[in-house]
């Protein structure tokens, strides 16, 4: 199988804090279209995982490679510029500005340091953080403050923000997080209509929510693949009831 | 530099200069502990951290008044009882600083060092209107005068082996309550996680103000100690402040023995460029040398790599 | 959501802002522009023209630690290195042959010949040109920011790291300036400036002159400070304060923009030091210390960490209080000064202007019964 | 507002006790025609729009009282003060009393030039007392200059000055240092010497002098360097010191510094009675500081110790402690900053005017006999004529006076051959 019929393509990915290996000679693969769900206990490195790919965390060994480009070697701001985006689990929006301003910001038009000083809300900026805010159903509160949104709110506001940015791999850490319930069902009909055109990676707990929008489920355990597959094959393997039932 | 000098006498001035090294990697460490404890374990930035210093060497000043007027027989013993005095009088007045003030600034840690900052202001002057401008003489007692000779050409001063000891019994018990007491445990879990550690039944704001009395009392102890070789004025806080923050950042804000490590490290280097350069170009050359090395580990030197 | 009202109408409204900052800022034009100089005599008036060009300073530390989160405790550094700057250029106007003629180099400054220097030094050389002055004036301290900015940023140190290190280049500065006496003038600084180009500048009308261009340069400033707070780097900037992680996951290299506003700030502080220099006809090094850095700190906490206008008027306000308590009181100075520190940083983190904000313009935009407008660029967090 | 007070109607219990002594003090200067007759008109004796009036002259007092120079310029300002309260308590000048204005520099050079702007343009004061620092005094040079005021400048400094505005009342370095250097040649049989100082113009030029003047002695100089102000670390150099064993140390360090290294110094062994130590910066005032055990057996070289025997002292000590204090002590600069007073009031009525340049003119060739020094006069390059002395610390922070010069030295502040 080579590397380059996938968007993302993982491989003998290593990371050791202090002798500790969090994520220990992990392959995976990533298709377009594709919607990943990766599970696990607590301290099974899935956030690590994507802390790896985004570049926030650097790999003691192996590969990262993204439309085959080697992610491993490239510094955050790029590996976001080559199409790599990615909410963290306790959602990261700007509270002092308004939704409206949270939008622009992660726009990708002028994204240098002239470029942000020459930029200029026109009628297309506009429009395009418009359309997003409609897809995140955020469109009633452009004004608002970020800091006065619920907690749901905000987590889908840190999703328009990637999605302003287009970006062919996405990866979501604890999306539905302290939502509620229809927020959730919400959410998982957002998840399934952006996944069309680009990869998802989701790490979620809620199995529930995870049946809904997951295509394949991989689930790790101690920095490894414990399983990999379709959900209900994951559901029955006897190891990963073993992990999770034996804890 | 050493043409016309005999071997054993330049071994002399070799041991001797090693000495000074230590002295003032003591003085360091002594200055950095209190400021090492409150910032790697609350993230506070203690501006007023010189001014607490000083507070310890006036305590020593007083103790040393009240011994002359009402112990004259036991003099020489003034100045242990100075150091506890000291320590006592900065932990209290650590104590009432971060219930007045510190505790409302927790998320703020650049807020924290200005609002402190604002604090050495008022104890400079507060000193001042005690004191008066000028600097008071320490006596020290006897028995810290004079050197220890160890042969014919190589004297150590008395005072510089106490700091020494005194520098070494505080780090000992430092260590001991972080890494040994019921305390340090205590405080170790609240860096570690606060909402835990409360679950767990840990009184974080208590932890907090021992912390920070803790910190301030080591200054003031340093302060004390320092009346045997600086000046004690409303001001000279001052003096120790920039090279006290850089061996705390250089240490690695979160690791004791960083700080132990970087005060060793900076006070070796100044002390034998002292030796070959003149004063203040050796001040120059380490304090960039510490900046340039910041720049390239910014972490500082000792800090365990760790999962953010 | 039929009409468009997100639209700017222009770029040059970044200039201004909404309308409360557009009132604050023609107050405070005609304040510094009609009021003082119609209310001052020639010698106060030079006294606020000092006090102005420490303004330079707090507008640069309110997009760079305001608006940006970086502390900078060592701005001083960059006020004096743009004096000095010009004080050399000043200097060597001073020293010319004929009115050196006692010492026994004559044609360089004295306090070299007091060294037993008997040649300029180097660096001094361009210092002849009044144009690579001007430029070295602003150019200097930016390269110096911009390479000390990029190193630090780029290895992610930040917060109190920052503010310690800066503090520390600082002492380094200073230490070396006042060792390095026979080219720097030392502990004295570079003293007794006379003429820029032949021109007194020690004479009254100098005086208004100088006060003026200094003004003018002050509020100049101010609004290329307030253009960047409200185009969308100022934005950027807020949620780099607020966010790191999430900024530098949006694509932005955020090292380059701490870089920027820090280069911005150093450049404005620089422009105070040069005016200071013209101002005073001097420039010591005891501006390149920490004190006067801090110090600088506490007039943009004062004024409001967040209002370019405010931490001006926080300038004037402290360093006015601070000259007239000084002289009645001058014990209680230190108390008065620790205290307002205090009480800002922690009961009115916005400092003036945030109380503006939230006492007195919701009271005067009721009382205008208007004022939809200005929503549309309050990106000003937290007012 | 700024502190107003005129000294003479602030007549203490103590002021009164020391009346006497202050009467004594100032008796034996030259008879004041003012006193006998009535004064002369104030559009006599101010025709530049001073603030005088018929029965008052405004002077300013301008020195550090905040910051860290306070400590130095404390004693300044006290020996300011009761030099002033003692001639109003002797009738004033020109039949005037003098009243004061106090500035504070707060230790900060910009404030010192905005201060003296304040004094000679909005208070027009007729003569300023004040400065310390030489940065200090270089900042508002050029203000004295321009509005022409006069300064009245009382620390030792470095010399190469000569300002028609100022007059120096301490001594130019070489006053201090050729004579001292020359007593430790001849007294001691010094042939190495090794110059300290901290790190600014004043103990530079002054150990370039003193190396000039070794080296011409044809003695040799082992070692000179430099520390930064508030350096409190001295263990290297002491090692160094050790290592090149000169018969003197030449130390001009200042400010906290000076504490550190003395303590450092004895700590390390070196015993100032057996090892030469000159000074030119350390007076009582410093040793207070010090500590006078940590000090003891060093040399000082200056024009005033306060255990100066002459009448002038005695009387100048007592009515000193009086004002201020009983455990008060009084150094070289302060004695200086006493004399300023005394000069101008001696220049104005030579002068018969407070116009600055009258006073000017009628100033070279001004002598003080009351001088607690002894005998002080004005030389045209308007520093003083004054003696030079050698003291020897005692462990209570006095010095022993052990020798003066025979000779007034000369003040030459642009020594030939020295630069």
């Amino acid at each position: 199988m080579s590397n380059n019929d996938f968007v993302l393509s993982v491989e003998d990915l290593t990371v050791s804090f202090d002798g500790f290996r969090a994520v220990d000679g992990l392959s995976f693969y990533v298709d377009t279209n594709e919607l990943r769900v990766v599970i696990g206990p607590n301290g099974a490195g899935k956030t690590t995982v994507l802390d790896l790919i985004c570049g926030k965390t650097k790999a003691t060994e192996g590969s990262i490679k993204f439309k085959g480009q080697e992610l491993t070697r490239m510094s955050e701001h790029e590996i976001v510029r080559a199409g790599v985006g990615r909410k963290f689990q306790t959602p990261s929006i700007y509270e002092d500005l308004t939704v409206f301003e949270n939008l622009e910001v992660s726009l990708p038009r002028g994204r240098s340091v002239l470029g942000a000083l020459a930029f200029r809300r026109d009628a297309e900026v506009v429009e395009r953080i418009e359309s997003v805010a409609e897809d995140i159903f955020l469109a009633d509160l452009l004004d608002e403050r970020a800091a006065v949104l619920s907690h749901g709110q905000k987590q889908w506001l840190e999703i328009g923000m990637l999605l302003i940015q287009s970006p062919e791999l996405l990866m979501l850490d604890e999306p539905v997080a302290g939502m509620s319930l229809s927020e959730r069902e919400k959410t998982a009909e957002l998840l399934n209509r952006i996944t069309p055109g680009r990869s998802v990676i989701v790490i979620e707990h809620d199995m529930k929510f995870v049946k809904h929008i997951a295509h394949k489920v991989t689930v790790l355990h101690q920095g490894k693949i414990l399983s990999e597959g379709s959900l209900d094959k994951v559901q029955n393997d006897p190891r990963v009831i073993e992990v999770y039932l034996g804890h | 530099m050493f043409d016309g000098y005999t071997a054993s006498e330049l071994v002399s001035i070799f041991v001797m200069q090693g000495f000074a090294g230590l002295i003032l990697f003591s003085v360091f460490l002594l200055m950095a502990l209190g400021l090492a404890i409150i910032f790697g374990q609350m993230g506070v930035i203690n501006m007023a951290h010189g001014e607490f210093m000083i507070l310890g060497a006036y305590m020593t000043y007083l103790t040393s008044h009240v011994f002359k007027g009402a112990f004259p027989g036991i003099y020489g013993a003034y100045f242990l009882v100075a150091i506890v005095v000291a320590a006592l009088a900065g932990a209290a007045l650590g104590w009432l600083l971060e219930w007045a003030l510190i505790r409302h600034l927790y998320h703020r840690p650049l807020d924290t060092l200005l609002a402190t900052w604002g604090v050495s202001m008022i104890l400079q002057q507060i000193y001042r209107s005690i004191f008066g401008a000028r600097e008071v003489g320490v006596e020290l007692p006897d028995w810290l005068m004079g050197a220890f000779h160890l042969s014919d050409t190589i004297e150590l001063p008395v005072n510089g082996v106490f700091v020494f000891a005194l520098t070494a019994a505080i780090s000992t018990i430092i260590l001991f309550m972080m890494f040994r007491s019921r305390w340090g445990l205590q405080v170790r879990a609240v860096v570690q996680n606060r909402p835990m550690a409360g679950a767990a039944g840990i009184n974080g704001t208590r932890v907090d103000r021992m912390t920070f009395a803790l910190g301030c009392g080591v200054a003031s102890i340093a302060g004390a100690a320092f009346t045997m070789i600086g000046s004690t004025g409303p001001t000279a806080g001052q003096l120790y402040i920039v090279d006290t923050f850089l061996v705390v950042v250089f240490g690695g804000a979160q690791s004791l023995f960083g700080t132990i490590a970087s005060a060793f490290s900076i006070s070796q280097s100044q002390s034998s460029l002292e030796f070959f350069m003149s004063g203040s170009m050796a001040k120059v050359f380490t304090l960039l040398t510490v900046v340039g090395i910041l720049l390239l580990r910014p972490q500082g030197l000792f800090v365990l790599k760790m999962r953010k | 959501m039929t009409s468009h009202p997100h639209v700017l109408p222009g770029r040059l409204a970044y200039f201004t802002g909404s309308r409360s900052e557009r009132g604050a800022l023609l107050a405070f034009a005609v304040l510094i522009l009609v009021l003082l100089p119609l209310g001052l005599d020639v010698f106060r008036l030079n006294i606020f023209g000092k006090y102005l060009t420490y303004a330079f300073v707090a507008v640069g530390l309110v997009l760079c630690w305001g608006l940006g989160g970086i502390l900078s405790l060592g701005q001083g550094v960059f006020f004096g290195l743009g004096g000095y700057c010009m004080a050399m250029f000043l200097k060597l106007e001073a020293s010319d042959p004929v009115s050196t003629a006692i010492q026994s180099t004559p044609g360089i400054p004295d306090f070299m010949d007091w060294n037993q220097l008997t040649a300029l030094p180097w660096f001094w050389e361009p210092f002849h040109s009044l144009a690579f002055t001007l430029v070295a004036v602003i150019v200097v301290p930016t390269v110096f920011a911009f390479v000390l900015g990029s190193a630090l940023f780029h290895r992610r140190v930040g917060g109190v790291y920052f503010a310690i290190i800066t503090q520390a280049v600082a002492s380094i500065l200073s230490i070396l300036i006042v060792g390095q006496q026979g080219l720097t003038g030392g502990l004295n600084g570079i003293t007794d400036l006379r003429t820029l180009l032949g021109w007194d500048i020690r004479s009254d009308a100098a005086k208004y002159v100088l006060y003026y261009v200094n003004a003018f340069l002050l509020l100049a400033v101010i609004l290329g400070g307030a253009y960047i707070r409200n185009c969308k780097l100022g934005r950027i900037l807020v949620g780099i304060r607020d966010q790191e992680d999430r900024v530098r996951f949006t694509g932005y290299n955020v090292a380059a923009f701490k870089t920027f506003i820090f280069c911005v700030a150093a450049a404005f502080s620089a422009i105070g030091g040069a005016m200071f220099t013209l101002q005073v006809g001097f420039m010591s090094p005891t501006f390149v210390g920490i004190v006067p850095s801090i110090e600088m700190v506490v007039f943009c906490a004062v004024g409001g960490r967040l209002s370019l206008v405010g931490a001006a008027v926080g300038t004037l306000v402290v360093n006015f209080a601070k000259t007239t308590f000084s002289e009645s009181f001058p014990e209680l100075w230190l108390f008065a000064m620790g205290a307002l520190f205090i009480g800002v940083v922690s009961a009115f983190p916005l400092g003036l202007a945030g109380l503006y904000e939230r006492h007195l313009a919701p009271r005067l935009s009721r009382w205008r019964q208007g004022g939809s407008a200005a929503a549309v660029l309050s990106s000003t967090p937290g007012e | 507002m700024t502190i107003r007070y005129s000294a003479g109607s602030r007549l203490t219990k103590a002021w009164k006790r020391f009346l006497g002594a202050a009467v004594i003090g100032g008796a034996a200067f030259t008879p004041i025609p003012a006193l006998a007759g009535p004064a002369l008109p104030t559009s006599q004796v101010n025709t530049t729009g001073l603030a005088v009036t018929d029965d008052t002259v405004t002077v300013g007092i301008m020195h550090s009282v905040t910051g860290t120079m306070a400590i130095s310029e404390t004693g300044s300002v006290q020996a300011e003060k009761l030099a002033i309260d003692q001639i109003n308590a002797m009738g004033g000048v020109l039949g005037r009393k003098i009243k004061f204005i106090q500035e504070d520099g707060a230790s900060d050079w910009p404030t010192f030039a905005e201060k003296s702007k304040k004094l000679l343009e909005k208070d027009k004061v007729a003569a300023v007392f004040g400065c310390w620092t030489s940065a200090s005094r270089k900042a508002v040079l050029p203000v004295f200059e321009k509005d022409n005021g006069l300064l009245y400048y009382p620390t030792f400094y470095e010399g190469l000055e000569e300002s028609p505005n100022v007059y120096y009342t301490g001594q130019e370095a070489t006053q201090q240092i050729l004579a001292g250097i020359d007593w430790v040649v001849k007294e001691k049989g010094a042939k190495t010497f090794y110059l300290l100082g901290s790190d600014y113009i004043w103990p530079r030029t002054s150990n370039k002098i003193a190396r000039k003047h070794i080296e011409k002695n044809g003695l040799k100089v082992v070692g000179e360097e430099y520390f930064p102000l508030g350096h409190t670390q001295f263990n290297s150099v002491i090692n160094k010191i050790k290592l090149k064993k000169p018969d003197v140390i030449y130390a001009i360090i200042v400010g906290g510094s000076n504490v550190a290294f003395y303590k450092q110094l004895k700590a390390a062994g070196i015993d100032l009675n057996k090892q030469t130590l000159l000074t030119i910066s350390v007076t009582e005032d410093e040793i207070r500081g010090i500590g006078g055990e940590n000090i003891v057996g060093a040399y000082a070289a200056m024009k005033y110790f306060q255990s100066l025997d002459n009448p002038n002292n005695k009387a100048f000590v007592k009515a000193f402690k009086d004002k201020w204090g009983q455990d008060i002590v009084i150094g070289d600069v302060t004695q200086a900053a006493y004399l300023g007073a005394w000069l101008w009031k001696a220049a104005v009525e030579k002068a018969q005017s407070f116009d600055v340049d009258k006073v000017r003119a009628a100033s070279t060739g001004i002598e003080l006999t009351t001088a607690p020094e002894g005998y002080v006069r004005i030389h045209k390059n308007h520093h003083l004529w004054s003696k030079t002395r050698i003291g020897r610390a005692r462990a209570d922070g006095q010095y022993d006076v052990i020798y003066e010069t025979k000779d007034l030295m000369e003040p030459d502040p642009f020594p030939k051959g020295y630069q």
